[in-house]
């Protein structure tokens, strides 16, 4: 299966590990990632914030873009760049005056013919028994908090799953055999929109969701979002330090515990560009 | 009194010092005086505006509060986000706009699939940060940071056609005044590998810019 | 006068309404109790339930020159 | 040839003020047919009934118009008003030239006055065409049959048979006394539920008057009002009438632990049970899906130890035929299922959130606790209690637009319970809007909020667990703050909706539904016990969300409405129905399929023909059950069809009359 891929601006900074595993991740169970040719920023928080038609344009030049090379769904990992090309894709699908509008403001000739879909529906997508073929190491030491945040939920328009108790990821990290608890703050937000500009607001966030992993007794929280995953990897560092009630959290992408199951080094999956301590607990990949 | 003289030209006016006013002596902890609302035959369309750029109307809001329960910012929220449905549906575009609420948002959504009204409440703070921005509001202490971080994501975006993390912090950080904020973070990312000093500018960079000097054209011609 | 002409100048359609005498023309009573304004050119017949409405009414309603036919019920 | 009569009337100057009622009364006179045209102030006064009936009888009028006011309004007293003249009532014709004319074109009376003369000749047109309609009689059956043996049923049952007429229920339950058995006690007198209930449901179990079908079903409704035939599936109980009730069966039986209905699952019955120690009939059932001797073909315990040789493991579902003159829908209402709906509140995932009906049961004293408030999870006492109230009322997003109506009180009251009950306990109540209107209600949450409850204007966004607490995250919009609440146990007061399988009930009787499924009043002010079929009547939380009192004041208002209609022998049927010209009827029945009231029927008849005899099919119209709605009419091809009042000459009339 080919399917066209946005990587998105944090490509290879940030999220240069979420890249690297979901690539090799997806290629091992027969997903091919066909990068779009001159991508450009979706906009995220900063575009939708100022102006509603320079969020959508700037989404629709990337849909353009998918279009054009022939493809008919398009994927994102960082679940920003998916809601972002989500909600333009379905508000140009639905409104043709605004469609006219955007084709004039980008240049391009968009139909509103491409699909969005998250990595995490991709990867679902794909028959259960084909990746735990690909399985050969057990992660039953992992004890995952599984945690979408907000983007890939909500709004209704684009989520992926039930917004309250959504289960896709859950189902997805069963098949590495490893324990997925139930845990209270799988949807709740992590604050990333803030974590520049005001990140004493994101600590308090981040704080709320490493003790609800905690109080799951989970040893690592599992996400599928690069901002998440910057989040609760840095910003967990002043709670579990100052007030010491919190125990550190590994935070990983999905696509790594995958890649750690089906064999793959850790270094393939990028675990140690981690801020938090990983090392102890992928020693427990058997 | 004749009814011109307590003209809301006041309020209409976006240079009036009265609200910048209010919102300075927040900010420093002075006690605030609060005129009473005036509600008179001079309806606002403020519900209307909402409506218009969101597709959502605020006038079905019946303050249950659910938003604000479940607000994952609320706590750092100067007003709460059933306070803003309460003064869209009033009217009162000084305080929504001058609020630090409309920014702290973090377009979680978590309002708008537990509004029992069925109201799209991120779209409604959406769309007034965008009236904000529209009328130049700066705003003030957080609400003005995260101003500051939209508009340096905007330009390093609009600069390069992909935005860069390290710049998006540098100009924060100048326009902010506050040149070591987040430096432990940019250091802990640079030990870790995860950050590129040089931009990543694409081909059609020149497509990009033409997209926001096509929309400026457009803002100034309405 | 073009049919153009006319539709300029104000023109206001004949219309012919058939209502159910159990909701719309009982609404149409509480227009009048609240005092709601429109055209004096609509016409109302009582009909004991849009289920009533043969297409043929309608049909004579715009042979006979009629401009519009609401049905309603 | 008619002779026509338009009566136009000013209504002081509702009507005279915009429209030229003298001017309308002398293009009146022109029309064809008109053989007098006369206006007066007041049509529908003494003086002006008289000038009426006068003049009906000076120009020998055949049939009359009066352009007034909506016919909705006058157009029985000047029915009244022309046979007393000697005419036919159905021989009159209005125009309405005030609501739909005076009253909504008041700024152009011109054209308002060309307007009121277009109503007046289509008025006039039809006029010309109409003709006597004579009231059928239809005999009566003077019993009445009950869906449902909550406290609606039975309230309206007692109230019905102690008027002298037979009354049957239909229980679909083992017992009856529905919802009401469950409570504790009730809001605002604190009076126990079961001691004022059980003596009712024991009223009428011993009414001679009443008959009682328990673990019943309503299989098929025949007829019309004052004669319907009502066909009953009795469900096989597996017990038969020899069963005294003396426990023993239940008392042996093997298969224990199946949670109790009637706890709402916090206790556990056998499979051979009745569901509470009052029931009535006092006489168990057998659980099918559940007994050993059905579920393995090997037990036989209860029938072994039955001392009466009740136990009937072969009885089948029986069908029974009860002939009534009316019926009673009271069916009831269900808690909705919250756990489809609410993520946010867990999915039912946290056994120390319950409902309002958890709580009803465990604070009563024959309940599964005995009385004790505790938590489900670990049966430890709670400190600190939660209510939520509109769970699924008043949110159209997930679940129900309406308010519940009931909740607020029976909230209060399980605050007031629960801190009388536990010492030194603390209830935080989440609310919208407080609502208590009622008598005594006001008052009632008053003294909740004086004993120290602490109401929380905001709703519950989420609730998730900590530790062994429950973490409630709500708001309080008064102070616009978020709110945290450490909890041990939340109630959420969940919507009302009505009762599983209503919709068959009103299928089968044959009436509608509003949009939330409820069932609907004919009139929602002037016929709220009423439904739009004739001899159907409404009590109770069916008809829409209720509390106790307002059920049983709904329950014998029916039953005095269900009265006065078993007071009459014979009834008048109404004369604008459908009738068949049986001559060009080609017996496709076409109608039959699109009649909404089941009122067509194929019927043989006899024709002769030159040298033979022929039988062939026609549709015949069921004049107790034709509501005259005229659908069939226009499914005729042949056109033998036609509504009486709203035949397709008069309508065809009108129109050609308004086109003018």
């Amino acid at each position: 299966m080919k399917v066209a891929y946005y990587p998105g601006c944090e490509y290879e900074t940030n999220a240069k590990d979420y890249e690297a595993s979901a690539k090799i991740v997806c290629k091992n169970i027969g997903v091919d990632l066909v990068e779009i040719p001159d991508w450009s920023c979706c906009g995220s928080t900063a575009a939708h914030s100022t102006d509603h038609l320079l969020a959508v344009s700037l989404a629709a030049r990337n849909l353009a873009l998918v279009e054009k090379i022939g493809f008919d769904t398009v994927t994102a990992s960082c679940s920003a760049c998916y809601q972002r090309l989500a909600l333009a894709q379905a508000e140009l699908a639905q409104d043709k005056k605004l469609l006219e509008q955007v084709n004039e403001i980008t240049g391009y000739d968009y139909k509103a013919t491409v699909k969005v879909s998250s990595i995490l529906e991709i990867i679902a997508g794909v028959d259960e028994e084909n990746i735990k073929a690909k399985v050969t190491k057990s992660m039953e030491n992992f004890r995952i908090a599984p945690y979408y945040g907000c983007l890939l939920v909500r709004p209704s328009k684009v989520k992926i799953d039930d917004p309250e108790n959504p289960t896709i990821m859950d189902r997805i990290l069963q098949t590495t055999g490893a324990q997925v608890v139930d845990w209270s703050h799988k949807t709740e937000c992590c604050g990333a929109s803030l974590s520049v500009s005001n990140n004493d607001i994101v600590t308090a966030m981040v704080s709320r969701i490493i003790k609800a992993a905690n109080a799951a007794d989970a040893n690592c929280i599992v996400t599928a979002c690069a901002l998440c995953h910057l989040n609760l990897d840095y910003y967990q560092s002043f709670v579990t330090q100052t007030k010491g009630a919190l125990k550190e959290t590994p935070i990983f992408y999905f696509t790594q515990i995958l890649g750690l199951a089906m064999g793959f080094s850790k270094k393939e999956m990028g675990v140690e560009y981690n801020i938090t301590d990983t090392a102890e607990l992928v020693k427990k990949v058997v | 009194m004749p009814k011109k003289a307590r003209d809301r030209s006041c309020k209409d006016n976006r240079n009036c010092f009265i609200p910048k006013l209010k919102t300075f002596q927040r900010g420093l902890g002075f006690f605030v005086m609060q005129q009473p609302i005036v509600i008179d035959d001079r309806k606002s369309d403020l519900s209307k505006e909402v409506l218009l750029h969101s597709g959502q109307d605020a006038s079905l809001c019946f303050q249950c509060g659910k938003c604000t329960a479940g607000c994952p910012v609320a706590f750092a929220m100067d007003l709460t986000p059933n306070q803003i449905m309460r003064m869209v549906q009033l009217g009162l575009i000084d305080d929504v706009l001058n609020s630090q609420t409309i920014r702290l948002c973090a377009y979680c959504s978590t309002c708008s699939v537990r509004c029992p009204r069925n109201i799209g409440v991120a779209d409604v703070m959406d769309s007034l940060r965008i009236m904000a921005a529209e009328r130049n509001i700066p705003g003030t202490d957080r609400s003005r940071k995260v101003n500051i971080f939209n508009q340096a994501f905007l330009d390093t975006l609009n600069m390069f056609g992909r935005s860069h993390a390290v710049l998006v912090s540098l100009l924060f950080n100048l326009r902010s005044c506050q040149p070591f904020h987040n430096a432990k973070l940019g250091l802990k990312m640079f030990n870790n590998g995860k950050i590129k000093l040089k931009p990543d500018r694409i081909k059609g960079v020149n497509e990009v810019k033409e997209i926001f000097q096509r929309i400026n054209r457009l803002k100034k011609g309405a | 006068m073009s049919i153009e002409n006319e539709a300029q100048e104000n023109w206001q359609p004949n219309i012919v309404g058939f209502c159910c005498r159990w909701c719309t023309y009982a609404g149409a009573d509480l227009a009048g109790i609240s005092r709601m304004n429109y055209p004096p050119t609509v016409r109302v017949i009582r009909v004991p339930c849009s289920g009533r409405v043969n297409p043929q009414f309608i049909i004579r309603a715009l042979q006979q020159g009629a401009d519009a036919v609401f049905v309603s019920g | 040839m008619q002779r026509i009569g338009v009566f136009i009337c000013w209504c002081g100057s509702n009507i005279g003020g915009v429209v030229d009622v003298p001017a309308v009364a002398r293009e009146a006179a022109k029309f064809h047919g008109v053989v007098y045209s006369a206006e007066y102030k007041y049509m529908c006064s003494e003086p002006g009934q008289e000038m009426i009936v006068s003049a009906i009888k000076e120009h020998r009028l055949t049939g009359v118009v009066v352009a007034s006011c909506s016919p909705a309004l006058h157009e029985l007293t000047f029915r009244k008003n022309i046979a007393r003249a000697g005419l036919n009532p159905y021989m009159l014709e209005m125009a309405n030239i005030r609501e739909q004319c005076s009253w909504v074109h008041q700024h152009e009376p011109e054209k308002a006055t060309k307007k009121a003369v277009d109503l007046v000749r289509r008025a006039v047109a039809k006029a010309r065409k109409l003709e006597p309609l004579f009231e059928s009689a239809i005999p009566v059956t003077k019993r009445a049959l009950i869906i449902g043996g909550g406290i609606a049923g039975i309230q309206a049952a007692l109230d019905i048979a102690d008027a002298g007429n037979e009354v049957v229920i239909i229980e679909r339950e083992p017992t009856i006394g529905g919802k009401m058995v469950l409570l504790d006690k009730t809001f605002p007198t604190l009076d126990c539920s079961a001691c004022i209930s059980t003596p009712k449901m024991v009223s009428a179990a011993q009414h001679p008057n009443i008959k009682i079908y328990t673990y019943a079903e309503v299989e098929e409704v025949k007829g019309y009002i004052g004669n319907f035939s009502v066909t009953i599936k009795q469900k096989a109980r597996s017990v038969n009438s020899k069963c005294t009730g003396c426990g023993t069966c239940w008392a042996k039986c093997p298969t224990k632990n199946i949670p109790n209905e009637f706890d709402m699952g916090m206790s556990t019955r056998k499979a051979i049970y009745i569901p509470f120690p009052q029931a009535v009939p006092n006489r168990p059932v057998i659980d099918r899906e559940r007994c050993r001797q059905f579920v393995k073909g090997k037990c036989g315990v209860c029938k072994k130890f039955c001392p009466t040789d009740a136990i009937d493991y072969e009885q089948g579902d029986e069908f029974v035929t009860e002939n009534v003159g009316a019926i009673l829908a009271a069916t009831g209402y269900d808690l909705i299922d919250w756990t489809k709906i609410y993520g946010e509140y867990g999915y039912g995932k946290y056994p120390d959130v319950i409902t309002g009906l958890h709580f009803e049961r465990m604070v009563n004293a024959s309940g599964p606790t005995g009385g004790k408030i505790l938590r489900p999870s670990d049966g430890e006492q709670p400190k600190t209690i939660v209510f939520i109230k509109c769970v699924g009322s008043r949110d159209e997003a997930k679940a129900r637009e309406y308010c519940s109506r009931a909740c607020c009180m029976y909230t209060a009251k399980h605050a007031h319970q629960v801190l009388e009950k536990i010492p030194g306990s603390q209830v935080v109540i989440f609310y919208i809007d407080v609502r208590c209107a009622g008598k005594a209600y006001e008052e009632f949450y008053l003294k909740t909020l004086h004993e120290g409850a602490i109401y929380t204007r905001g709703r519950v966004s989420k609730i998730y667990p900590e530790g062994d607490k429950l973490i409630v995250k709500g708001a309080d919009t008064l102070l616009g703050r978020p709110v945290e609440v450490v909890a041990d146990l939340v109630v959420l007061a969940t919507a009302m909706i009505p009762s599983a399988g209503s919709a068959d009930v009103a299928r089968t009787v044959g009436f509608t539904v509003d949009k939330d499924g409820f069932f609907q009043e004919a009139h929602p002010k002037l016929r709220p016990v009423e439904t739009n079929t004739g001899g159907v009547f409404l009590a109770g939380a069916c008809q829409g969300p209720k509390d106790i009192p307002d059920t049983v004041a709904q329950a014998s208002g029916a039953a005095a409405k269900i009265i006065g209609l078993l007071s009459h022998s014979e009834i008048a049927g109404e004369p604008t129905i459908s009738s068949v010209n049986e001559a060009i009827c080609s017996g496709c029945l076409a109608c039959q399929g699109i009649c909404p009231y089941r009122a067509i029927e194929p019927k043989e008849i006899v024709e002769r023909l030159p040298g033979k005899q022929v039988t062939r099919v026609v549709a015949s119209v069921n004049s107790g059950l034709c509501q005259g709605c005229g659908a069939c009419t226009v499914a005729c091809r042949p056109g033998a069809l036609n509504l009486k009042g709203f035949t397709n000459e008069q309508l065809l009339s009108e129109v050609d009359a308004l086109c003018q």
